[in-house]
């Protein structure tokens, strides 16, 4: 077991009174695992990659990577955000090697591993770019890229490909899965796709409304790539929708 | 001092200074000297703080240097009152120069005492300075003959392009001394007789003139209402209510000619080659009607400078590009052989 | 940039429905502006050159006059300066330059800890927000006779290029995205690699707009403290003494030479801004 | 100013991790805020006190000295203009509406036509560039002797409002998005539709930003014209001629009333196009 | 038949050359029929969208909405954009009312009309809000009000839910057929979803990569609602799907 996360919950100050946005939230993770984490607009899913991430706090719970509590962020965890967040003034291989920098890695080390890494994620030619001369997709494997310089043992993930169009985050789909594979990370995903959850997935982890708590988790045991047109992934598409669907109804 | 010219150059820098704080700035060292009118001249020399290089005599001897001016249409409409004026400008004029010859009569003493009050310097500053200026009115021959050397020489310094000549409607330097400088006012005021009754009391004469200058002494007697009776000024005498125009008194003649644009100043006390220049070249509709002094300049200067060549890479003092003082100075140190640069 | 050319071509397309291909409409577009600036610049000297005629005052020369006294400005020395044009040009130049140099000093660290330090901006904004407003050019006179008048105008410009620069600054380093500074934080970036890695560059462009907006009322500065007394030349002090003499052709050549160290700033300054831009990958 | 906040709470929370909640995070702010305020005022009072009683210079009268001279201002009519500091204020504030009212009342236009026919444009962009890059100060000893003291610093002033205007209105005209334009369209919008019911409404927060930065160099621009000769009163002529009888207690006197007068100007055009945004729903 | 582009064809003018961006496009479209384009990314769908709502012009081909070329735009044909194209600063009623001030309607009727729009799109209680004040798929609610207030006789909408999540975007997809329904106006609709594009259309036309023309056209004759999760939804998705995507990856 690696990540492990108990009885978190975590509440926003408003101007009168406090906004509870995760009432209560437990899960444990293991290492190499795919999660996706689904649930309604609003419900507290960034909220708590950013806790994981050490990018905010929480009001109350534990939350602990490999034994040791989470304080801050640091390189043991990557981020990919939904907005990319490059930083538009590198080049593709300076993104990349961002975090190396600051861990001081010696330059031509620095430079072996992003090329490795651009290599994975099918960027070669586009080394010497800048984020603004990238499409979406582009810009999201830069990315993951970057993340995966750090060598962190869990990858948190934001909607990375909610920005793409449908026939990209296919491709971007197959791609991920294709290093996942590879690099043998931990994986936290959120997405609003169910498909795309159901196609990716270990377990699927679906999150009420606020103030949220999880309402179940589905184990998917099957074995990769998986068929969309199958009957049971259809079935377990249609049995997640209708769960969100309902939950979006009562508001 | 501060800067030095080429070493085969002479150069010498001048700045803009009024006259009443020249002293205050060679004693600050910002200058070496300055050229200036009276009384500012005998108060540097009297302060003890600096010399005189040279009264402006001994530049250009016997020159003339202010002149009475009137705005033409303030003429064309008023040109009863515009005599009336005149006539006070005379009577004042010969008033001073009466006085100056009796330095014991009572007038005398009370002469110095406006004069200090006015150029705001003690009254043995004035003393010293009123022998140093020539007063008059007269526009004579010898007048006009220096009025068309002026002209010559700002035409020479290309400060005046000749062809500005034509634009104003002269044929040349001689038809514009013949027409500009009016000497048939000053005959028809001779004549003027004082008024019982002041004819223009909600409408007075606006007065240009110079800060502090006594070359320009006769409008401040005139405007002195403790010489003539019942309390009236000279002015008032013949008829007249004045008034210090907008934005006087001025620095020198060129911002006189520049409210004479603005039409601020109805009859304006000034040097005759500001009057000259700014008339060429800005076109200011006013005619020269009478003269008001001659000579009565100086270069003062600290007592680093005694001869010619001292006064490379020195700064002097000039009251305004447009100033009497100011030709003076150009004219005598560029055909000196010396480089003028504005510092 | 890109949005006026976008919505000019829409606008374009909706005066004139038409098929023409974009690049001959381009070339087309191109000549047509060309013939219409030339067409409305002579008529400009046309309307001025009858407007001087017509109003027959010495505050309106002929431009046939003023051109002439532009031209030669830059030939002869000028007899009340002493100067001649190109002489009173690096004058001015160099002031604005120094009061830049100056001003840059200062604002980019001073704007760049502002921006970072909540703590350091409460404690110097109050101070900054007193002087901030005063109009540069209200220091003139007194920084004229205190500072003489050689230092005193480079302050002027000083204070002039300042407060743009460092407003700009501090709105730069707000403006980074708080997920830049999110991601770099996963990265592993502590406090001074934010600051060097981060902040500073995202604020680089901001930089650069404050430069251009900064140097604009350098100019005006500089224009001010030369006709308010500086010491040892300058267009503005040019400006100045023709204006006392009344030569109005040599005023407007001065102008025209203000027109024309405007435009070079402007031009200089935004193809600057452009190439760091395009190097820093921001487009 | 959304994106100040946001970023400060990210880099104060970077600085600091906490989870003291934001309402109170909030008000220790403001408190923190103001008293760091008001012990940076102090400093500098006192660091400005110590300094003239250090250097003992005349230029740099003492506080104390200068509050005095700043109150007695507002009480007194002063003997060499005959004014007290009010009436300065109300002939500069006049002279900077005046202006301001016919920079607006020309830009406005000019700027829509300019931003909405490119044809126009082309015709009348080589003069405006032509003029443009002139400090507006460098015409105000020409503009002072051919306008006079009264109507010439009112021009001065247009010309430094007008151009920053001007070029807002352009800016804010191409910066329509083509998207409206096209929504317009197939809604049936016509050619004055366009103009009145979506060009000049989405242009208006730009004339707003226009205003502000107009209006800042209005204020320099009254200050340079009273320095140089504006007729009639006003702050700067105040402060001209304190300098020239070297009253600097008094001068200082006059640049914190023109910091006071600049900073309401911004407050009051950056209040009134919130409220402008506000009513049109720009947030 | 109401719609008809025969041989349309439209190329746009290069620095050199020119880009040929629709080879032939050729399509009745019926009154009341509900049309879905499917296409790889810049394979022209908004070109053509915008050739019949007059915005932009064909290079040649003919285009005629009831026997009548089309000139330019016209309050015949309604536009639906994906970016919402709001006026920001008009509220949601004067929105909506825009076309109308237009064509002169007076205030009473106006207001009317508006008012049926709002109840019809459910936007009760926010009339007098404006653009940023409300949510995505409040927005587009506005368009497509905005849209049918000019009583066009065709609705063209241009991926109109591409900016919504998951769970809001079905939401808009039934809202869509309920208000088609009520009002029969012919509908053509762009989308990058086969899902979408499946759940709503009468015929989906499925479009090449550029230079592109029509390779498929699919009737779906079945009766709304329809099941995502049914049998005949999955295989129709999946065979869509995997047309696209050879499409795609023959990049
Ligand atoms: N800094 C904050 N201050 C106050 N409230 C916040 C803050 N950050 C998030 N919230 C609130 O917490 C709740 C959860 O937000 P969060 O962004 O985690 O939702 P989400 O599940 O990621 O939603 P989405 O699917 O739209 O991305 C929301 O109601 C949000 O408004
Ligand atoms: N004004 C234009 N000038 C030049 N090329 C254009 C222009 N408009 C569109 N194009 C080109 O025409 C092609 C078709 O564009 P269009 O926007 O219609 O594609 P699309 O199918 O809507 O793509 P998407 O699915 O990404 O919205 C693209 O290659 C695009 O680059
Ligand atoms: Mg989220
Ligand atoms: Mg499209």
């Amino acid at each position: 077991m690696m990540l492990s996360i108990d009885k978190l919950r975590k509440t926003f100050p408003l101007e009168q009174g406090e906004l509870v946005a995760i009432e209560e939230f437990t899960l444990k993770v293991d290492k190499g695992e795919f999660i996706c984490i689904l649930g309604p607009s609003g419900c507290g899913k960034t909220t708590i990659l950013r806790i994981i991430a050490g990018l905010d706090n929480l009001s109350s719970g534990v939350i602990s990577l490999n034994g040791k509590d989470i304080k801050g962020p640091g390189s043991d965890r990557g981020m990919v955000f939904q907005e990319f967040a490059l930083f538009p003034w590198r080049s593709v291989r300076k993104n990349i090697e961002f975090g190396m920098e600051l861990r001081k890695i010696p330059p031509k080390t620095r430079h072996e591993i992003s090329q490795r890494l651009i290599e994975l994620v099918g960027l070669e030619g586009f080394e010497n770019a800048h984020p603004h001369e990238l499409s979406g997709g582009m810009k999201q494997r830069v990315g993951i890229a970057r993340a995966l310089a750090n060598e962190p043992e869990i990858l948190l993930m934001d909607e990375p490909f909610g920005a793409l169009d449908a026939q990209t985050r296919n491709l971007m789909q197959k791609e991920l899965l294709r290093i996942w594979e590879e690099t043998k990370k931990t994986v936290v995903f959120i997405t609003h796709s169910v498909d795309e959850a159901v196609f990716l997935a270990d377990r699927i982890v679906v999150m009420s409304e606020r103030p949220s708590h999880i309402t179940e988790i589905y184990e998917i045991p099957w074995k990769r790539p998986r068929d969309r047109s199958s009957m049971e992934f259809a079935n377990l598409r249609k049995e997640i929708l209708a769960k969100l669907e309902k939950m979006v109804k009562a508001d | 001092t501060m800067l030095g010219g080429d070493d085969d150059e002479k150069v010498v820098y001048w700045t803009p200074i009024g006259p009443n704080l020249q002293k205050e700035a060679l004693i600050a060292g910002q200058i070496d000297g300055a050229i200036t009118w009276e009384p500012f001249a005998t108060d540097a020399l009297l302060s003890g703080e600096a010399t005189i290089y040279k009264w402006s005599n001994e530049i250009w001897e016997d020159h003339p240097c202010c002149v009475v001016a009137v705005d033409n249409s303030f003429l064309e409409e008023n040109r009863d009152l515009t005599l009336r004026t005149l006539k006070a400008h005379i009577a004042a004029t010969e008033w001073i120069i009466n006085t100056i010859a009796d330095p014991e009569s009572e007038n005398y003493t009370k002469m110095l005492q406006m004069g200090a009050e006015f150029s705001e310097r003690s009254v043995e500053v004035v003393n010293g300075s009123v022998s140093n200026i020539v007063f008059t009115y007269n526009i004579t021959e010898s007048f006009e003959e220096w009025m068309r050397v002026i002209t010559q020489k700002y035409i020479d310094l290309n400060l005046i392009e000749e062809s500005v000549l034509g634009t104003r409607g002269y044929a040349d330097v001689d038809d514009f001394v013949a027409n500009y400088f009016n000497s048939s006012l000053l005959e028809e005021a001779m004549d003027i007789q004082p008024s019982t009754t002041v004819l223009n009391a909600d409408n007075p004469v606006r007065l240009g003139y110079l800060v502090g200058d006594l070359h320009q002494f006769a409008r401040v007697v005139a405007n002195n209402d403790t010489l003539w009776g019942d309390g009236k000024d000279l002015f008032e005498v013949y008829g007249v209510a004045t008034v210090t125009s907008e934005g006087g008194p001025y620095a020198n003649g060129g911002a006189v000619m520049n409210a004479f644009a603005a039409g601020y100043v109805d009859i304006g006390y000034l040097g005759s080659p500001p009057a000259i220049l700014n008339h060429l070249n800005g076109g200011v509709d006013i005619t020269v009607i009478a003269q008001v002094n001659m000579v009565g300049s100086a270069i003062f200067v600290s007592e680093e400078i005694t001869t010619l060549d001292d006064f490379n890479g020195k700064v002097i003092a000039t009251p305004g590009i447009s100033s009497i003082q100011h030709l003076m100075f150009l004219d005598y140190f560029t055909s000196n052989g010396f480089t003028v640069k504005a510092l | 940039m890109v949005e006026m050319s976008k919505i000019s071509k829409k606008l374009i397309a909706f005066l004139k429905p038409s098929d023409v291909s974009l690049k001959t409409d381009r070339r087309i577009q191109f000549v047509k502006t060309l013939v219409i600036a030339v067409i409305s610049l002579s008529m400009f000297v046309m309307v001025w050159w009858g407007l001087s005629e017509w109003i027959n005052t010495a505050f309106l020369p002929r431009p046939d006059i003023v051109f002439e006294a532009f031209i030669d400005s830059f030939q002869t020395a000028d007899i009340t300066t002493g100067r001649t044009m190109w002489d009173n040009i690096i004058t001015s130049s160099i002031r604005v330059a120094w009061g830049f140099m100056l001003a840059f000093i200062l604002a980019v660290p001073l704007g760049l800890m502002m921006g970072f330090s909540k703590t350091f901006e409460s404690f110097s904004k109050p101070v900054v927000e007193v002087f901030r407003p005063i109009a540069p050019i209200a220091w003139a006179p007194l920084l004229l006779i205190a500072m003489g008048g050689i230092v005193g105008p480079i302050i002027v410009i000083f204070i002039g290029v300042f407060f743009p620069l460092l407003s700009n600054i501090i709105f730069g380093v707000r403006s980074i995205q708080p997920i830049l500074i999110d991601a770099a934080r996963t990265l592993g970036a502590k406090r001074s690699d934010m600051f060097i890695k981060v902040i500073i560059p995202s604020t680089v462009p901001y930089i650069m707009t404050g430069i251009r907006i900064g140097l604009g009322i350098g100019w005006m500065c500089v224009v001010a403290a030369e006709f308010l007394g500086a010491v040892g030349g300058g267009v503005g002090q040019y400006v100045q003494f023709k204006t006392e003499v009344n030569r109005f052709d040599q005023v407007f050549a001065g102008l025209i030479v203000f027109s024309i160290l405007g435009l070079s700033t402007t031009e200089l300054s935004g193809w600057v801004e452009k190439r760091v831009s395009k190097r820093m990958g921001l487009k």
